[in-house]
C-alpha cells in the first residue's frame, strides 16, 4: 500500500474526487494548507503598506491506494488537478508498511 | 407623498391633514386667538415618541441576547441561537397580540389575571382610535419578547427546536402576562405597592425561573458533566461577538429603565444614571471577583457581571440614589460570580451563558434591594403619595418595603417554577424538549435547520466550479 | 463651550443665544405676559428632532445591509462588501447634496421631474436659513441611499468595484430622484393619491429593478451554474453576522416607516406596531414555508422573510389595520421563499442575497396591498380628506385604489428597468462592470483591493519577527 | 406598576404623580383657566430627553471603538480589546461620578480647574434634586468615556491591563476633565470664544495626545520594526467587524455633534449634515487617496477617513455650511492617509489603529477649520451676539478665530502630552506598562485574561466527552 | 522509528490522548481535515437547494514512534477511538528514516 | 528523494523559510497544527473553571528534497527553528518513493 500526497489548487478538489472515484478510489483525507513554490505570492497592502503574501492556499489530499493502483491513482490526479499554470502542485508517494480500520480491525489492503 | 416633502417641494396645494391637526391642536387657546401661529408639541404626543423610542432600544436587545448567546457557545449551534432569537420575538409578538396583551392588561379580570375581550388581537377592527393603547402595546411587546428570549441561552445547545417555538407562544400568550398582571397590570403585588420600576422580577426573574425549569428538565450538556461528576468546560466559540452583544443590551437597556417612566418627564434623567453607574459598578465588581478568585481578570464573568448590574438596578432605578446604584450594581457584579459557580458546579445545572445568575439571581437582588436601598424621598418623584415606596432598610424605613418585595420575589418564583415546569414537561412528553444524543454531537444547525453558520471550507471546493 | 454646562458651572454669564431664543419662542403669549417663565417645545422643532432621529435610525440600517450580505457571501469578498456599503452612502450622500435633493423635490419642475437651482448644493450659501428644510434633506438622503444599496448584495461577489461607484454616484444623483419626485415629490403618481408611505416602491422596488437589470447583465458568479444547467450551491461564510444584519435592518426600519409620518403625530405609534407585527409574520411565513418545503426551518430563508415582511409593510403601513398587517406579513414570507427559488432555479438569476425578492417583489407586494387591504378610516388618520385613499378591495372599496397601485408599481418597475438596464450597459462598456474570472476566483478582496478580510495565518509567522 | 398600563388596564385609581404634575405643569395658564385640558411638553423636559438620546447614542460608540479596534488587530488579543473597552466605560463613569464632574463642571473653581464639592459623587445624598443637572452629567460622561477609550487601541496588543485600568481612571478623574473645563467649563480657553462645539479638542485631541504619549513610552510591538528598520506589517483579524465598528460610530456621532446643543433646538438638523457630508467626505478623500498611492482602494484606511471626517467636523459642525463640510472632510480624508503613513514609516510609532491620526492629528485639523470655514452668521444661530465667532480666514474675517483656535490646539496638546507622559511613565515604574515579550508573543487573551477570544478548536475534542 | 497516522472522529482524540498516554506516547502533533469515505456526508440545504456536503470533519494525529512500540500503540489507537459505526477512521504506519529534535539536536530514537 | 516533515514553532517559520532559501530549496507545504509533547500546555479559565489545553500551536512543514540535500535542509531548519527551549519541535525524514509535477507531468527530482 502507499500514500499518495497531493498538494492540488483549492477549486480542484472536486474534480480530483471525481476523477478518484471513477478509478474506484472512494478514501481519502483533506487538509487546508498553505503552499509556496515558484508561483510567487502575490502582495497585499494594508494600512499603506505592501507586503507579500508568499504563502497560498492549497489543499493537501492524503489517499492510501493498493500498490496496483498508485499509477493509475497518480495519473488520475495529475489530469484532474491540471490547469497548465504555475503552481498547479505535486504528488508524492510514500511507502505505507501497515493500515488498519479503526471500526473492525481489518488490516491491509481490506482496509481501503 | 410625504408631508414635509410636499410642502418644501412645493408642487402640490394640499397639506397632510395630520400635520394640520396636529398644528391646530397645539396652539394654545389664546395664542390662536391673538392670531399667533406657534404650535407646542403636546404632552400626550410626547409621550408617545418617548415609549416608542424606548421600545425601539428594548427592541435591539434582541441582537444582543442573539450575540451573547452565540459568542458563549458552540460554533455548530450558532444558527439555530440565530433561529431562536428571532422566532421568540416573532411568535411572542404575534401571541402577545392575539391574547397576551388582553391577560395582562385588560381591565376586566381579577388580581390574578386581566381580560378585555375588546383587546384581543389588539382590537384589529378599531385599528388606530387608541394611539396611546398602540403604543402602550408596543413598548410592553419588546418587554414580553425579553423575558422570552432568556430562556434561549440557558437551555442553549440542546433543546429542540419546535419545542422552543411552543414555549415561546406559550410564555408571551400566558405565562408572562400573569405576573406582568400582578405587579404592573393592576394586580394584588401592585396593589401592595410593591416596586419593580422597569422589570428585575416581571421580566427579568420570568424569564430565568422558566429557564431553570427548562435546564432542570431537560439536563446538562452532552459532556458537560464527566461520569465522576467533573465539570468539563465547553467554550463558547466567539468572545468579541459576546462582547458586543453586552454592548447592544446596554444601549438597549437605555429604554428599558428610563423609557418605564412610561411618560416622558424630567426624572428619565436619574434613571439614565443609576442605570449607567449600576452596570459600571457590576462591571468593575465582576471583573475585581474574577482577579481575585481566579488570579486573571476573567472576560466572559465581567460581561455577566455588567448585565448582572443592570438586571439588579431595573426595579430599583427610580428608587434609589446615584451612590446605591453603586453599590447595588457592585454587589450584583460580585453575586454574579459566585451564583454562576455554584449552579454550574454544586447544583449541576448547566446554563451555558449564565442567564440564570445574571436574570434570576440578580433579578431577585434588584427586587430586594428596593427594600434595602430605598428612599421614598426619590421615589415619589414618580409616583403618587399613595403609591410610593416607604424607605428602605438603610434609610430607616424599616423592614416593611422589604417585606413587600420579598413576597413579590417569593411568589414569582413559586408560580413561575411550577408553571414553567409542567409547561416544559408537557413539551417533552409531546413535541420532545431535547434533540437526540446523534444530533446533539453533530450541532444543533445541521439537525435541526440543514446547514452550517460558517460553511467556509465548501465554498473554497466544492462549489466553485 | 456648552450651553447647559455652562449654565451648571457658572462660571460664564453669557447664554446661548440659541437657548435663549428658543425658550422666549417657547413661551406663549399670555403665558408671559403673567409672567410665567414656563416654556413649551414648538411643534416644529419636535418635527425636526423626530425626523432626525428616524434618519439616524435608518442610516444605521447601512450596517445591518453590510452584515447581511457580507454573511451571506464569500469570505473571499468580504472586505469588498464593506467598501461597496461604505462608498455607497457616501457618494450617494454628496450626489444627493449636490443635485439629487433638486431633482426630487425642486418646486420649479414638472410632474415628471423637479428642478431648484437653489437646492443645488443644498443651498450651501445660505446655510442654516431653513431648519425643517435641513431635516427633510436629512431624512431623504437616508432614503436614498437604502435604495442603492440594495443593488450590492445582489451583484456581490463579482461587480468591478469602480463600475459600483458610478452607479451609486447615478442612482442617488439622478435614477432615485426621478422616480421619488413621481411619488413623493410632487410628480404625476402622487397626483393620484397612490399610497407608497414610507416607500415600498419608491426606495425598495427602486433598488431591486435596479439589481435585477445589472444581475442580468453581468450574469451569474462563475461556477453557480454547471454546464448542464445545474445550481450550484455556493453559501456564506458567516451566519450569526448575517443574522445581527436583519436585528439592525429591523430596528432601523423603526425610523424607516415610523419616519414616513415626516411630522411628530400621535399616529406615528399605530406604524411602529404595524410594522413589528408584519416583520414578525414574514418570519414565522418564511420559516413554516421552508420546514414544509425542505423539511427544515431554514435560517437564511427566515431572514429573508423577516425582511420580506418589512418591505411589504412598508408602503401600507400607515393604512392598514394590525391583523392586516399580520396577514400582508405572513405572505411576504411566503412570497419571498417561492421567488428566491424560482429566481435561482427557472430564470437561472443569480442573486447572493435574495434582495430581488425580498426588495422587489415584495416591495410589490406591499404596494399592491393598499389596494386589497387599505381602510380609508385609518389613511384619514394621516392624510386630509382629498388625499387619503379609497378602501381596498377586502374592506369594500373595489379596484380604484388597487388599479392606481398597480399602475405605481408598473411605471415605476418599467422606468427603473430600462433606465437601469442602460446604466449598466454603458458601465459594462466603460469602466468594465464586472471583474475578470482570475480576479473572480482569487476574490475581490485581493484583486481588487489588494488585501484579505481575515489575514489571520500570517499574523502569527510572517510578521512577528 | 407602570403608569399608561395602570391608565388602561383600569384596574388602579391612583394615577402616578409623576404624570399628573407634568400634565398639570404643562397646560398654559390661560388654557387652563378656560378648563382646555391640552398640555403641552415643557422645552426643559425636551432639552432632557435629547441630551439623553444623544448620550444614549455616543454611549454606543464604545461597542464602535471595540468593534474598531479588535478587528485591525490580532485574533489573540481580541478579549484584552473588549475588557479594555468594557473597563475604561465602567471604570471612567464612576471616577467621573466621584470626582471628575467636580473638577470639569464645578463653578467654585478657577479659569484652569472647576470644584465644587457637592458635585463630588453626584451629590448622591440630594439625588434626583437636579434632573437637568443629571441629563448633563450623563452627556458629559459618555463623551469622557469616548476620550478615554481612543488610547486603548493606539496602545493595543501590548499594554499590561492593571496599567490600562488605572489609566482608565486617570483619565476620567484629573486629565479629561481639566482641559474639559478650559474649554466647556467655564475655563480661560472658553472665554476667548474658541470654538470646539462637540470637541474635536476637548474629546479627540486630548484622548489621542495622550495615545501618542503612550505610544512613545511603551514601544512598538514586538515584530512591528525589524532590526534593519524595516517595517513589518501586522495586519487585524478581522475587516468585517472593523467596518461595523465604523458604521456604529458614524451613528453615534449623530448623538455625539448634534446632541452637542445641549437643548433640543431647531438647529440640530444643520449640525447632523454637515457631520453626515463629512463622513462622506472623508471616506471618498481617503479612498481615492489609497487609490492614487496603492493603486488599490484600500478598506482600513478608507475606514480610518470616515472617522477622520467625523473627528474633524466635530469642532465645526454648528459653524459651517455644507459646502465647507464636504471640504473639511475631504481634507481629512487626505490627512489621515499621510498622517498614518507618516507616523508609521517616519517617527516609528505603532498605532494598529491609527487612532493618532484619527482623533489627534484630525482634531487638530477640525479646530482650526473653524477658524478657515467658520461663518458668524451660521455660528450665531446657535451662540449669543457676544460669544459667537468671527469669520473665518475663507470667509473674511481674518486670522483672529485661527489664532484662538490655534491657541487651543497647542495648548491642549501641550498640556496633555506633558501630563499623559508623566501619568504613563509613573505606570510603568509602579504597575508595569508593557506586558513580557513572552506575554507579548503568547497574546494578551492568554497571559492578561487566561483565555481565548475563538477557542474552537478545543470544543470539537477536548470537552465533548 | 514508524510514524503513525490515525485519522479518527474528533471527539475520540482526548480518549486516544489518553490511551497513548498509558502506554508512554507522550508526542504528537494534530490536524484538523476533512474526510471522505464510505461513510456518507450528509445533506444540507442552503436556501431553497440541497447539497451534499461529501466531507466530514476529522481529526489526523501524527504520531512518531519506536520501532518496538508500533504494535502496542496502533492497538491502543483502535481501542480508544472505535465507536464501531461507519467513519472510525484508519491507521497507517509509515517508515521514518530520521528524526531530529530542534532543541537540542539529539537524533534518533532519543528525539521521542 | 525524501519527505522532510518539521514540526516548528508558528513564529519561527519564516526564519526556516529563508534558512532553506539559502540552501536553494524553494518549495514547500505549510499547515497549521496543534501540538503535544513535553512542553505542557497552559491552563485557561472559562467562566470560573481552570481546564489544561494540552495543545500548542505549532507550525508543520513539509519539504519534499533530493537525498543529497536531506542533511543539508534539516541542519538548515535545526538551526533557524531553535530557540532553546522546550517545545522547539521535530524534525521527521520520510522515505519518497515517487514524485510528479502536476503543471508538467514531469517526475523525480525534476519536481522539485
Ligand atoms: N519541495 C516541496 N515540498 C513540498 N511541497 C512543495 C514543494 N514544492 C512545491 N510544493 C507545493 O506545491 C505547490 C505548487 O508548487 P509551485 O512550485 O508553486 O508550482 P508548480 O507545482 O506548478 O511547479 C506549492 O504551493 C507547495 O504547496
Ligand atoms: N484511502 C484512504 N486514504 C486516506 N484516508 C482515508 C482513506 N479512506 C478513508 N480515509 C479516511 O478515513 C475516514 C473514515 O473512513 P470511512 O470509509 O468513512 O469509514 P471507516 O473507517 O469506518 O471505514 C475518512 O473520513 C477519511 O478521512
Ligand atoms: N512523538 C511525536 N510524534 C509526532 N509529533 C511529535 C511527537 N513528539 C512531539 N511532537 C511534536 O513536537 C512538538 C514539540 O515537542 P515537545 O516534546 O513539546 O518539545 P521538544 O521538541 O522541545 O522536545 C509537539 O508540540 C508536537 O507537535
Amino acid at each position: 500500500m502507499k500514500m499518495i500526497i497531493a498538494i492540488i489548487k483549492p477549486f480542484k478538489l472536486e474534480e480530483v474526487k471525481e476523477a478518484l472515484a471513477e478509478i474506484g478510489v472512494e478514501g481519502m483525507t483533506v487538509t487546508e494548507v498553505k503552499g509556496f513554490g515558484r508561483q510567487k505570492g502575490h502582495t497585499e497592502i494594508y494600512r499603506g503598506s505592501e507586503y507579500t503574501v508568499d504563502f497560498l492556499p492549497k489543499v493537501k489530499i492524503d489517499i492510501a491506494v493498493r500498490d496496483e493502483l498508485v499509477a493509475k491513482a497518480c495519473a488520475s490526479i495529475a489530469e484532474a488537478a491540471k490547469t497548465g499554470k504555475i503552481g498547479d502542485g505535486k504528488i508524492f508517494v510514500l511507502p505505507v508498511e501497515e493500515a488498519i480500520r479503526i471500526r473492525t480491525g481489518e488490516e491491509g489492503d481490506e482496509v481501503l | 407623498m410625504k408631508a414635509l416633502s410636499k410642502c418644501l417641494a412645493g408642487g402640490r396645494t394640499a397639506w397632510l391633514l395630520a400635520a394640520i391637526v396636529a398644528v391646530c391642536a397645539a396652539v394654545p387657546v389664546n395664542a390662536q386667538e391673538a392670531g399667533e401661529a406657534v404650535a407646542y408639541l403636546p404632552q400626550g404626543t410626547a409621550d408617545i415618541l418617548w415609549l416608542l423610542l424606548a421600545g425601539f432600544l428594548v427592541f435591539f436587545m434582541q441582537a444582543g441576547f442573539a450575540m451573547v448567546e452565540t459568542g458563549l457557545t458552540r460554533a455548530k449551534n450558532a444558527s439555530n441561537i440565530m433561529m431562536k432569537n428571532l422566532m421568540d420575538f416573532s411568535i411572542g409578538a404575534i401571541a402577545f397580540w392575539a391574547i397576551g396583551y388582553a391577560l395582562m392588561y385588560g381591565g376586566n379580570g381579577g388580581s390574578f389575571l386581566g381580560w378585555d375581550k375588546d383587546l384581543l388581537f389588539l382590537g384589529s377592527l378599531t385599528d388606530g382610535q387608541d394611539m396611546t393603547g398602540s403604543a402602550s402595546w408596543f413598548f410592553q411587546v419588546v418587554f414580553a419578547a425579553t423575558a422570552a428570549t432568556i430562556v434561549s441561552g440557558a437551555m442553549a445547545e440542546r433543546t429542540h427546536f419546535v419545542a422552543y417555538c411552543f414555549y415561546s407562544l406559550l410564555i408571551s400568550a400566558l405565562l408572562y402576562p400573569t405576573t406582568g398582571h400582578w405587579i404592573w397590570g393592576g394586580g394584588w403585588l401592585g396593589s401592595m405597592n410593591m416596586r419593580d420600576f422597569a422589570g428585575s422580577t416581571v421580566v427579568h426573574s420570568v424569564g430565568a425561573w422558566a429557564a431553570l425549569a427548562g435546564c432542570i428538565l431537560i439536563g446538562p450538556r452532552k459532556g458537560k458533566y464527566g461520569k465522576d461528576g467533573r465539570v468539563n468546560v465547553i467554550p463558547g466559540h466567539n468572545m468579541p461577538l459576546a462582547a458586543l452583544g453586552v454592548f447592544i443590551l446596554w444601549f438597549g437597556w437605555f429604554g428599558f429603565n428610563p423609557g418605564s417612566t412610561l411618560v416622558l418627564v424630567d426624572g428619565i434623567s436619574h434613571v439614565a444614571i443609576t442605570t449607567a453607574l449600576a452596570a459600571s459598578a457590576g462591571a468593575i465588581g465582576a471583573m475585581l471577583t474574577t482577579w481575585v478568585k481566579f488570579r486573571k481578570p476573567d472576560l466572559s464573568m465581567t460581561l455577566n457581571g455588567t448585565l448582572a448590574g443592570l438586571v439588579a438596578i431595573t426595579a430599583p432605578c427610580a428608587s434609589v440614589s446615584t451612590g446605591s446604584a453603586v453599590v447595588i450594581g457592585l454587589v450584583a457584579g460580585v453575586l454574579v460570580v459566585f451564583s454562576c459557580l455554584v449552579i454550574e458546579h454544586k447544583f449541576k445545572i448547566d446554563d451555558p451563558v449564565g442567564a440564570i445568575s445574571v436574570h434570576g439571581v440578580n433579578g431577585a437582588w434588584g427586587t430586594l434591594a428596593v427594600g434595602l436601598f430605598g428612599q421614598r424621598s426619590i421615589d415619589i418623584l414618580y409616583w403618587g403619595e399613595d403609591t410610593a415606596i416607604t424607605d428602605g432598610v438603610f434609610f430607616g424605613g424599616g423592614f416593611h418595603q422589604l417585606g413587600v418585595q420579598a413576597l413579590g420575589v417569593v411568589s414569582v418564583f413559586a408560580f413561575v417554577a411550577v408553571v414553567a415546569f409542567a409547561m416544559f414537561a408537557l413539551l417533552k412528553y409531546t413535541v420532545r424538549l431535547r434533540v437526540s444524543e446523534e444530533e446533539e454531537a453533530l450541532g444543533l444547525d445541521l439537525s435541526e435547520h440543514g446547514n452550517e453558520a460558517y460553511p467556509d471550507f465548501l465554498s473554497e471546493s466544492e462549489h466553485a466550479k
